[in-house]
């Protein structure tokens, strides 16, 4: 069989044949083959993802594990992690995005948690293009199917239109579970002499090779037919959580993991790999859905819905008891043993036997990397093109355009609020659910700024990192941690390393310098089609606690006569800005350079406004920059504002800038000398007072609430 | 006074409504799994709740109305104790035939979670004796199939039993009608109960808008109040 | 013996089919302008054990009485067909 | 001429049919012990115009490519049959 089939280069098969000392077999080539991808072995990105900073006071388990926890306080913990499911929505958008959900779900699970929030970031092509509209259609329908049926409600998300995403949209989603922190299961607990239990949905032939499939780029054809796609169940999923908790509150297993990529094979390995085991694994035991189905098959096989639980002797038959209440197959497949191999019996025949490590302990790639030549004339920004003639039409067409409309009509179409545990949901700049049995409230940002990312990836991610932080500061939270998705181009082109690289130095830098650490995460490279590939795409999800609910600063609360204040400098950068994007076509110039220690004194301030209730609302500037954050917080507010600020620089700048810590906050009268007081030693300005149905601006504009709200509502 | 919860598989609201009453009444409550063939407990009101069971699959409810613990529910419907359905809960109540009519696909053939406002038709039952008649309340809504539907003859019959206690409606006129109903309701209908007043229906979630501190309200409490109510009276607590 | 039977399920004419709505406006907006008409329903396909053909058909009929069919909402044919495993 | 066709659409048998699973289930807890499986499918009724039964499936064929039918996980079969109407 040709190692290249399985995905393996000359001198990665050099190095196999090192390490057994004789030929693999043509299933121990596939098993090899597929643990060794991108995918699964994240080999181009893991020495970078060492550069994280990892620890942190809350964090109880950071990277390496299914999924992050953080300590919330009062024993409980967060399991959170975000997961892309690029490639399959891509192919089909409905199931694609359906069991993107349904994969994250289980990763919570695997942690012991029950899951209960769900968000998502999708990333859509031309939004002048029907074709962009039918897919995202399909992908919204897609996670509302799953998401609503698996009871998980979704808290927030992210949606952006770029022509960069035509033919390859972007799905990732994120998920969360609360879990007692005596309670978490891990996946490095197994023991030799323990079971190997398979819960869940027989094994078929959708998602076989999935992996790899994710690890190279779409070819244009790739629509035609393709075995690849999974399809999801939520029902199974739903019993298949409350089976597993079941389980394990009783304390019936010692170990766990969810079948992701490469299904029985990764799990089984990783399993017995992280716990310094080997395992026994017999083929014939595994219930399966079609016929004739090849060992490789089998071992690859992405059937969705099922949990690999490793469960002592003793516990065996109430394990299946439990699984039978729930109506779920389950099946001891395999045994762990303590020579740390990997062995595949079919009946008596050993076919596969190979040592653990080799499917573990995967290669690294180093790509050279190169500033992409166009990098230059990407940053060049000319700022006479970005006049203003009427600044009154510019703020409607940013609150109508695609990035910057209501995106009701996706979050619409998920249940925001089984579970009985949603504070602010989707439609609120920060979503939050309450932490269970106690007062405590954990708050979640999602952010992505690709624009900001492809003039600049290092500053563009920094940036996006710096957002995610103010959104929880100025909510009143203390972050905790954060999960990240990584969505670039082929590694394998210098030009697209070096946009990866300089990202998560980004990331990683800001994560380090602001005491976030990154606990989880997940990376999709090959996003590109033949006509291009993606921006740069990183997203992060940062987690935050309150431990009063009461305490926390909401958006969109403002009252009739609160002093509007802003605060922070009165201008960011206009470079790749929703305005500038507008004017321009195209994103040009760079954002903000990051500002560390004005960034302390911001979140120093800004929980302190939140804890001590000096301000009413409060709203941190992210796209469209101050204007735009005004506008939104008077249509969600319901009344309007009169403000009156001099320029410093341009009017387009002060209006539309964006980056840095910024945040407009509305004061109500008696509290003025307690906000000022915080704020001392920070740059403050009260620009305004909240009064009548318009947002007016000195001799620039007034425009009617009215008229802002139908934009925002309706769009283009 | 004691409350069963019936727990299907795929349900998702079982855990919320549990919750909900426990904060609200002064009850007891049992969690019973469907394939139970008694209440063990003899409660006085059994809740059906939301959620997908049975993955909504073939039509929502339907696989639900098949369970074993339906011949107990609709012996505890004999003896004229309450029966409240919530959304998927209310489903398997008209796939039991307790309650008359079908919930069908949203003409959006979307799933909506929205506020959703309701105007009390009725409070002659046991679950709106706090209402007046006339209030608006906003309970939040979340299903695909809550389009509530039933031939024009039947229909007739039933605003004419005065068996329609929610109609979707307008939160600031007051009025209602198929104009407010999202989803498409016939006459506007979010919840109906049997001629007795014992068993309720309704698509909208009460239980969503029962803690100041969440995002759904909190209109739902004088709703558990009304059943508290239909206890005292009773003498059931 | 082993029969094979197919069940359709049909909206009922007073209910409004929205998904054959949808489903008609989509096609006519992709330009099929000579579709008059369409309606959406589900096909449930059974393989079932049975003395006959008669047999088969009174047990597939119960089956939708009792949980295929909402005939409220709902019309069915049943159609039946010997199977040859 | 108006032709009706009808489009039967199912789950392809290497996919898994989650919702004809659970009708099987319930089916044989409701007591039908001799069914052998329960698959659940879409039918799409269709009435349209068109010149010959031929050009009538023809027509049919390119809508379900176009939007009734998933090739990825589904199959689907054409019935066409010429209306008297
Ligand atoms: N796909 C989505 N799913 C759920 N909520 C979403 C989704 N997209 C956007 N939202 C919600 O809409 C609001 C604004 O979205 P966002 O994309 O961040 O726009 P902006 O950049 O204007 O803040 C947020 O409350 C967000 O949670
Ligand atoms: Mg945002």
């Amino acid at each position: 069989m040709d190692f290249h089939k399985v995905g393996l280069s000359d001198s990665e098969y050099k190095t196999i044949l090192e390490i057994l000392g004789r030929e693999p077999n043509a299933l121990e080539l596939e098993l090899i083959g597929v643990m060794w991808s991108e995918h699964c072995s994240y080999k181009s990105t893991r020495p970078l993802l060492k550069t994280y900073p990892q620890k942190g006071k809350h964090v109880v388990q950071g990277q390496g594990e299914n999924a992050g926890v953080v300590d919330l306080g009062e024993g409980w913990g967060l399991a959170f992690k975000v997961e892309s499911h690029n490639h399959p929505s891509a192919i089909a958008p409905f199931h694609g995005a359906a069991t993107g959900i349904g994969g994250i779900v289980r990763d919570i699970i695997a942690m012991g948690a029950r899951p209960a929030v769900s968000m998502d970031g999708l990333f859509f092509g031309d939004s002048n293009l029907q074709k962009t509209h039918t897919l995202a259609k399909e992908v919204v329908k897609g996670i509302g199917f799953y998401g609503n049926a698996v009871g998980v409600p979704v808290l927030g998300g992210k949606t952006f239109y770029s022509p960069a995403y035509n033919g390859n949209p972007l799905v990732n989603a994120f998920g969360a579970g609360f879990v007692r922190l005596n309670k978490i299961a891990s996946s490095q607990t197994a023991k030799p002499g323990e079971f190997a239990v398979l819960v869940g949905s027989k094994t078929g032939r959708d998602g076989i090779a999935g992996a790899s499939f994710a690890s190279r780029e779409l070819d244009e054809n790739d629509n035609a037919s393709n075995p690849n796609i999974q399809i999801g169940d939520p029902f199974e999923e739903k019993l298949l959580i409350e089976c597993c908790l079941d389980i394990l509150d009783k304390d019936l297993m010692t170990s766990m993991q969810d079948m992701g990529a490469a299904g029985i094979l990764s799990s089984s390995s990783e399993i017995a790999q992280k716990s310094g085991c080997g395992i026994d694994i017999q083929v014939l035991q595994i219930p399966l859905r079609d016929k004739g189905m090849e060992p490789w098959e089998i071992f690859l096989s992405e059937s969705q819905e099922r949990m690999l639980l490793i469960v002592k002797e003793e516990n065996l038959d109430d394990v299946f008891k439990i699984t039978k209440h729930y109506d779920l197959d389950c099946k001891t497949i395999g045994t762990l043993t303590d020579n740390r191999r990997y062995k595949v019996f079919k009946g008596d025949e050993l076919i596969a036997n190979l040592p653990i490590d080799i499917l573990g302990d995967t290669p690294v790639k180093f790509w050279p990397s190169e500033v992409p030549a166009d990098l230059s004339e990407r940053q060049a920004i000319d700022l006479s093109t970005l006049k203003t003639t009427s600044p009154a039409e510019d703020i409607l067409k940013l609150i109508a355009c695609a990035n910057g409309n209501s995106k009701h009509r996706i979050w619409e179409q998920y249940d925001s609020m089984v579970q009985l545990h949603t504070i602010m949901g989707p439609g609120s700049p920060v979503a939050a659910v309450e932490v269970p049995e106690t007062k405590r409230a954990c708050l979640l940002t999602m952010e992505a700024e690709p624009w900001k990312c492809f003039t600049d990836p290092y500053l563009g991610a920094s940036e996006t990192m710096a957002l995610s932080l103010r959104g929880l500061w100025l909510s009143g939270a203390d972050a905790l941690g954060m999960t990240n998705c990584l969505n670039f181009a082929s590694p394998e082109k210098s030009e697209r390393f070096y946009e990866l690289k300089e990202s998560i130095k980004g990331l990683a830098d800001t994560c380090r310098e602001l005491d976030c650490p990154v606990v989880s995460g997940n990376v999709s490279l090959y996003n590109e089609t033949v006509s291009a590939p993606i921006y740069p795409t990183p997203l992060v999800v940062t987690a935050g606690l309150i431990i009063n609910r009461d305490e926390i600063l909401k958006a969109g609360m403002t009252r009739s006569g609160d002093k509007i204040y802003l605060v922070g400098e009165n201008d960011g950068s206009l470079g790749a800005t929703r305005y500038q994007k507008m004017k321009n076509g195209k994103p040009l110039g760079k954002t903000v350079e990051p500002d560390y220690e004005n960034e302390k004194l911001f979140r120093e301030r800004a929980i302190k406004t939140a804890r001590e209730k000096t301000a009413n609302s409060g709203r941190v500037l992210a796209g469209g920059g101050l204007a735009v954050a005004l506008a939104n917080e008077a249509i969600s507010s319901g009344v309007g504002m009169n403000i009156s600020i001099k320029p410093q620089t341009t009017v387009e700048s002060l209006l539309f800038s964006e980056g840095g810590a910024r945040a407009i906050y509305s004061v109500p009268n008696n509290k003025i000398k307690e906000f000022e007081n915080t704020w001392n030693g920070f740059s403050f300005d009260c620009i305004g007072t909240a009064t009548g149905d318009s947002l007016s601006w000195d001799n620039l504009f007034t425009i009617p609430i009215s008229d802002i709200s139908k934009a925002f509502l309706e769009g283009e | 006074m004691k409350t069963s919860i019936v727990v299907f598989p795929g349900s998702s609201c079982d855990r919320d409504i549990e919750r909900a009453i426990s904060e609200t009444l002064n009850t007891q409550v049992d969690m019973v799994w469907h394939e139970e063939t008694t209440f063990s407990n003899d409660p006085d009101l059994v809740i059906l709740p939301g959620g997908y069971s049975f993955g909504g699959y073939l039509r929502s409810g339907a696989m639900a109305a098949c369970s074993n613990i339906i011949e107990a529910i609709k012996t505890h419907a004999a003896k004229g104790k309450m029966i409240l359905g919530i959304a998927n809960g209310f489903q398997i109540l008209t796939e039991a035939q307790l309650l008359p009519g079908a919930l069908i696909p949203n003409t959006s053939l979307t799933f909506i979670c929205q506020k959703a406002y309701l105007r009390v038709e009725q409070t002659e039952n046991m679950f709106t004796s706090d209402y007046k008649i006339g209030d608006v309340v906003q309970f939040p809504i979340a299903h695909h199939e809550g389009l509530y539907f039933l031939p024009p003859s039947e229909l007739k019959e039933l605003e004419d039993a005065g068996q329609v206690v929610f109609r979707y409606a307008d939160p600031v006129t007051g009025e209602s009608g198929a104009e407010y109903a999202l989803e498409g309701s016939l006459n506007g209908i979010a919840g109906i109960c049997n001629k007795k007043g014992n068993i309720l229906g309704l698509m909208p979630h009460p239980e969503r808008a029962t803690f100041k501190h969440l995002n759904g309200g909190v209109d739902g409490i004088a709703f558990w109040k009304s059943i508290a109510k239909a206890f005292g009276e009773r003498g059931g607590f | 013996m082993i029969f094979k039977a197919e069940v359709h399920i049909m909206p009922r004419k007073t209910v409004l089919d929205t998904q054959g709505k949808a489903v008609e406006k989509t096609l006519i907006h992709l330009g099929y302008t000579s579709l008059k008409e369409a309606n959406v329903g589900k096909i449930v396909k059974i393989r079932l054990d049975a003395e006959s053909a008669d047999s088969a058909k009174k047990s597939v009929e119960s089956m939708c009485q009792d949980l295929l069919v909402n005939e409220l909402t709902e019309t069915f044919d049943i159609i039946i067909e010997a199977s040859c495993k």
